[in-house]
């Protein structure tokens, strides 16, 4: 896609999701409130975060995950392109 | 009259919706595992954070026994009434319009506000009066609500938040719905939390008097 | 293979304790072993810096229920109820990452309430942050409130009162402290004694997990440096939906009546509850680690006994109940396991299915840690930096008013407290910034009243008498609202107690805290210690965090801080002399160095004329009731009339020589107290204790003559003012 | 993947994100925080939800997403293979 002065601009997907070992209390609730709904058969449950946006330079995205988008210390980060 | 007041995981206002309920008349727990409404003449799903909020909030609440219970009790007409989370899991149930999004300040807010009463039809608001306003403690993250422009219409509006006292950025400053019927209300407001002068308000008052005051099985 | 003396020093023990541990078990002690005395041994679960110094507190008297050493203290608020409390600190996770190692202590303090079988009822927090220009202080700031909103306000238990501090000594180690404060009925009340072998152990709650592994040891005792990249833990993460359910749960078990004993897991995890619960019963226990439930699958033993996994309790209870025990978990949806047993061997012993992997003395781990005596030396002055001057010696009162009014240390704290929910539970009388103490209402008509306090610069400059002061304030805050102090928690944060400057300041602090508590007749129940508090520029201000308890026989009439009605009278009473700049918060904003020393405090007569305000407002006789605190008095007439949306026109005479007008306005001292009503309710008070008549309630601005000095400023402007913190959280 | 019983049993992504049209004040709040610190060239920054479970019958997804892991109201959900 190009923006109208001509720079290129990139629509990018990050996927956030908590580190392993770290708990994950959204998932761990999740996952054991669906038997009760009715929906079996569903393991491993893990709740993240989706952040999309337009950038100018994807070459930034790393740092920007690293010093804003995601928190290093509980969470891992994946750039997934579109 | 007797009110059941329903406890999911998570529930936190129960024992003060219990509290407000008892002013008007009796009211017992009602526990999301039963499908068995016990009897009651009327229902209040109150505040907390079913299971935690954690999906979404109110979706998980909304799929529990005792939730297929008050779908068939409100679909029958039954007097049935949303406080804040409780508000969120009807509007996720389906039986009252639109959702709750996160607050435009993107935090908890806890304030007594002034909101007015719109719709006087409702049997959660037949012994207020139209454009009386009540001073009443909202507590919430996720209290903005919102339906789409093409459904907006037909929405049926019971409470709006006073001029500036929107906390959320809820669409026409909304602050509380009913259904089509108008049997089953919600609200972000806690009006079980202003029950008594000591702690600053007695004008939730009126809403649990308003679903005495309708005779039962009307 | 088995771990050495360096692994032991790794973990944090001396090398002589690593001897004495061996000569406990008559051998080196095995990798589970050592994890387990590490722990215990650790300064965070041995008190072995503090505990001499903590046997000199008061800790007895008429309405105390349960003193120090169980999970929280308990005094008897009549009618057969029980009020138990208890602050702890959650500094250095929080400094880690500050929204989960707030949640984490809320989560942590509220599991210590309901472990005695009390519904929390109340949560209180006192943080102290570096000055708001810095990024990380806001950074710090936004993230530990709304830590502590998330785990309370989804927990459903209101947080009522709290304080906070901003002071460029917290810059590098922010504290984090909550308080807690739950009730029960005394016949419901439930101990941590593990008794009758052949009685299980169950556990219930979260699964385990690698968190927090070694946190008591390396967190709690090692100094927070620019290396604590290499130490980081596993962050704890907090849910307080689970939380919800155990709390849930643990009391319905009670309620059953299916208990011997119940423990929540803190610090050291498994390993210090299992074995404190067995110390203090006198038994053993055996544990077996294969049946407790985990995370991650392939946690070795150790690790497992000193994960510090949030959201678990320990409980014992008859082997026949046991099937009842689990369906009580089942029904809450928690996760229920038996892990072991009770048994007459005094031993901790762990076993792996049916391999033993650790055996030891209950006693030797929990009691013999070793406790040593500090080497208290009094430092030259000029510890602390002198603070940035922000107000300049051209200033006006009226810029000097404005100025304090907007400082971060007095502003008002409703950016804050409106992100907690102050009112679930429906016993909140007296809301955050409605009256100087929170005031709850109790079945019988009465009233809890609860505050916490700690002003760190005037302890750094006076640890004796700054922390008296602490302990006097909280007790003022009570009397305004009408309460009577019944007993006192404590958190004691200080830095590396093993500098003799820091022992210094700790043995001082503590004795202005028992001296003020005894003279207050406010026994000590329980409380916390958090050292090694330092960061990269030195010691945090030494902070001790006292935290009060009151009760007031008719909530009716609790004391409210804003002024009430036009043409009330107002008054200063309490002070005998004029209150000095010394450490004040004006002399801050000047960027004053720190004095060497405060004036001493006439405690007896300031408990005296705390009674007198008490009995005032309980009978009703005032109209308001604030005490004079950071900001002196003009602050304070301020915040009366910000409270009550009323303006006041002060006339204070002349300054009477030798203070001068800065003193008279600004200056602070214990004791002092501002209240309103009809002008004979306090003529009243004046035969009583020292009153002045200094003005009159009334229009839409405060306006004071002081001799030839006029300062005037509208509500709307003083409003302004004091709603500088709201920017900080945009 | 095969269960030791010989089921299938897929990982799946979801990924969840606020519709066109509704204000995401998440998203907003981020985008302003970029530019602070040195991130320009950033746009349209829509924060959503990111779902990661195992589960036995893949076939469930659809009805699982539409019934509880999305508010079609407000939600609108992609499902990504792995
Ligand atoms: N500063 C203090 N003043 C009085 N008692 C204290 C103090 N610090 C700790 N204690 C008491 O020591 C005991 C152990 O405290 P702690 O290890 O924090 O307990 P827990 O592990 O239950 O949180 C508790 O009874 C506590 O009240
Ligand atoms: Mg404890």
């Amino acid at each position: 896609m190009a923006e109208p002065d001509g720079r290129a601009c990139v629509r990018a997907r990050v996927l956030i999701r908590p580190k392993a070992g770290i708990l994950d209390p959204q998932g761990v609730a999740v996952e054991q409130a669906l038997p009760a709904l009715g929906f079996t058969g569903v393991s491993d449950v893990r709740i993240g975060r989706l952040i999309e946006l337009e950038l100018d330079d994807p070459a930034q995205l790393e740092a920007m995950c690293e010093r804003l988008l995601a928190n290093p210390l509980i969470e891992d980060y994946e750039i997934v392109g579109r | 009259m007797r009110f059941g007041v329903v406890q999911f995981p998570g529930t936190c206002d129960d024992r003060d919706a219990l509290l407000a309920c008892r002013q008007a008349g009796e009211a017992e727990l009602l526990w999301h595992g039963d499908a068995d409404l016990r009897g009651v003449d009327a229902v209040v799903i109150p505040g907390g954070f079913s299971y935690g909020d954690y999906l979404r909030v109110g979706a998980i609440a909304r799929f529990s026994p005792v939730m297929e219970a008050v779908t068939a009790f409100a679909r029958a007409g039954g007097p049935v009434l949303g406080i804040c989370n409780g508000f969120q899991v009807l509007c996720e149930a389906g039986l009252l319009p639109g959702a709750l999004l996160p607050n435009l300040e993107r935090r908890f807010i806890c304030r007594q506000l002034a909101i007015e009463v719109v719709d006087a039809g409702t049997p959660w608001t037949c012994a207020l009066a139209e454009g009386q306003v009540l001073s009443i403690p909202a507590k919430h993250t996720t209290g903005r609500w919102y339906a789409p422009p093409e459904l907006l219409g037909d929405v049926r509006v019971v409470f709006r938040y006073a001029r500036d006292a929107n906390p959320n950025g809820s669409t026409d400053a909304v602050a509380g719905v009913a259904s089509a019927a108008g049997n089953v209300v919600g609200l972000m407001p806690h009006p079980e939390h202003a029950i008594d002068a000591l702690r600053g308000s007695v004008d939730g008052l009126g809403v649990f008097a308003s679903a005495a005051a309708v005779p039962a099985g009307a | 293979m088995l771990p050495g003396v360096q692994d032991a020093v790794a973990l944090g023990l001396t090398e002589a304790e690593y001897a004495l541990v061996a000569g406990k078990l008559g051998r080196p002690p095995n990798q589970v072993e050592l994890a387990m005395f590490s722990l215990m041994w650790s300064e965070h679960c041995s008190y072995k810096h503090s505990r001499k110094l903590l046997r000199t507190l008061p800790t007895e008297g008429p309405r105390v229920v349960m003193g120090p050493g169980e999970n929280a203290g308990a005094v008897s608020v009549g009618d057969g109820l029980v009020c138990v409390f208890k602050v702890e600190s959650h500094n250095h996770p929080s400094a880690v990452e500050p929204f989960q190692g707030a949640a984490t202590g809320v989560g942590g303090i509220l599991r210590d309430i309901f472990a005695l079988g009390a519904r929390p009822i109340a949560v209180l927090d006192s943080l102290r942050f570096g000055e708001p220009d810095s990024e990380r202080s806001r950074y710090l700031l936004d993230r530990a409130v709304a830590g502590i909103g998330h785990y309370g306000n989804s927990i459903g238990v209101p947080t009522v009162g709290g304080e906070v501090y901003f002071e460029d000594a917290y810059e590098t180690n922010c504290l984090v402290n909550a308080m807690a404060v739950g009730l029960v009925r005394e016949d419901a009340m439930i101990r941590s004694a593990a008794s009758g072998p052949g009685n299980a152990v169950v556990l219930f709650g979260a699964s385990t997990g690698r968190d927090g592994i070694g946190g008591a040891s390396v967190l709690a005792s090692a100094e927070f440096g620019a290396d604590d990249a290499a130490k980081r833990p596993s962050v704890q993460v907090g849910d307080p939906f689970e939380e919800k359910k155990l709390l849930e749960c643990s009391l319905e078990l009670l309620e059953r009546g299916l208990l011997v004993a119940l423990q929540d897991l803190g610090a050291a995890g498994l390993t210090s509850s299992a074995s404190e619960m067995a110390s203090k019963g006198g038994v053993g226990i055996d544990l077996d680690v294969a049946r407790v439930p985990l995370r991650e699958a392939d946690m070795e033993p150790f690790e497992i006994m000193v994960s510090e996994s949030q959201e678990r309790m320990l409980c014992v209870c008859a082997p026949e109940r046991v099937d009842d025990v689990l369906a009580v978990c089942a029904k809450w949806e928690v996760h229920g396991t038996a892990i072991g047993s009770v048994t007459d061997t005094g031993r901790m012993r762990i076993l792996r299915g049916g391999e033993v992997v650790g055996d030891l003395p209950v006693a030797g781990l929990v009691d013999d840690c070793p406790l040593y005596d500090l080497a208290p030396e009094r430092p030259a002055p000029g510890l602390y930096p002198p603070p940035r001057a922000v107000l300049g010696q051209e200033a006006t009162p009226r810029d000097a008013l404005l100025a304090l009014l907007a400082s971060p240390n007095i502003a008002s704290r409703l950016p804050l407290f409106e992100q907690y929910d102050w009112l679930v539970q429906s016993r909140t009388v007296r809301r955050p910034g409605e009256a100087d103490a929170a005031v709850l209402q109790l079945p019988g008509g009465g009233g809890l009243a609860v505050s916490i306090d700690a002003n760190g610069r005037r302890v750094a400059a006076d640890p004796y008498t700054g922390t008296a002061a602490a302990a006097l304030e909280c007790a003022s805050n009570l009397a305004c609202a009408g309460a009577e102090p019944l007993g006192t928690t404590n958190n004691l944060n200080f830095g590396n107690p093993e500098k003799p400057h820091i022992a210094w300041q700790l043995t001082e602090a503590v004795r202005g805290l028992g001296d003020a508590c005894r003279a207050l007749g406010a026994p000590i129940v329980g409380g916390n210690v958090s050292l090694y508090n330092e960061g990269l520029e030195g010691p945090i201000y030494p902070t001790p965090v006292v935290g009060m308890v009151g009760e007031l026989p008719d909530v009716a009439r609790a004391g409210r801080l804003g002024f009430a009605a036009e043409g009330d009278a107002i008054a200063l009473v309490g002070w005998r002399a004029a209150p000095s700049l010394a450490a004040s918060e004006l002399a801050k904003l000047r960027g004053e160095p720190l004095p060497d020393g405060l004036e001493e405090i006439d405690v007896a007569h300031v408990v005296g004329v705390q009674a007198a305000i008490r009995e005032a407002v309980r009978a009703g006789a005032l109209r308001s009731a604030h005490d004079v605190a950071e900001g002196g008095l003009l602050v304070a007439v301020a915040e009366c009339c910000l409270a009550g949306g009323l303006g006041a026109r002060l006339d204070l005479g002349a300054p009477a020589a030798p203070a001068t007008p800065w003193e008279r306005l600004f200056g602070e001292q214990a004791g002092g107290f501002v209240v309103s009503g009809p002008s004979a309710a306090l003529t009243a008070l004046g035969e009583r204790i020292p009153a002045e008549l200094i003005g009159t309630v009334g229009g839409d601005a405060l306006e004071v003559r002081l001799g030839g000095e006029r300062v005037h400023a509208g509500l709307a402007e003083l409003r302004a003012a004091h709603a500088a913190l709201a920017a900080l959280f945009t």
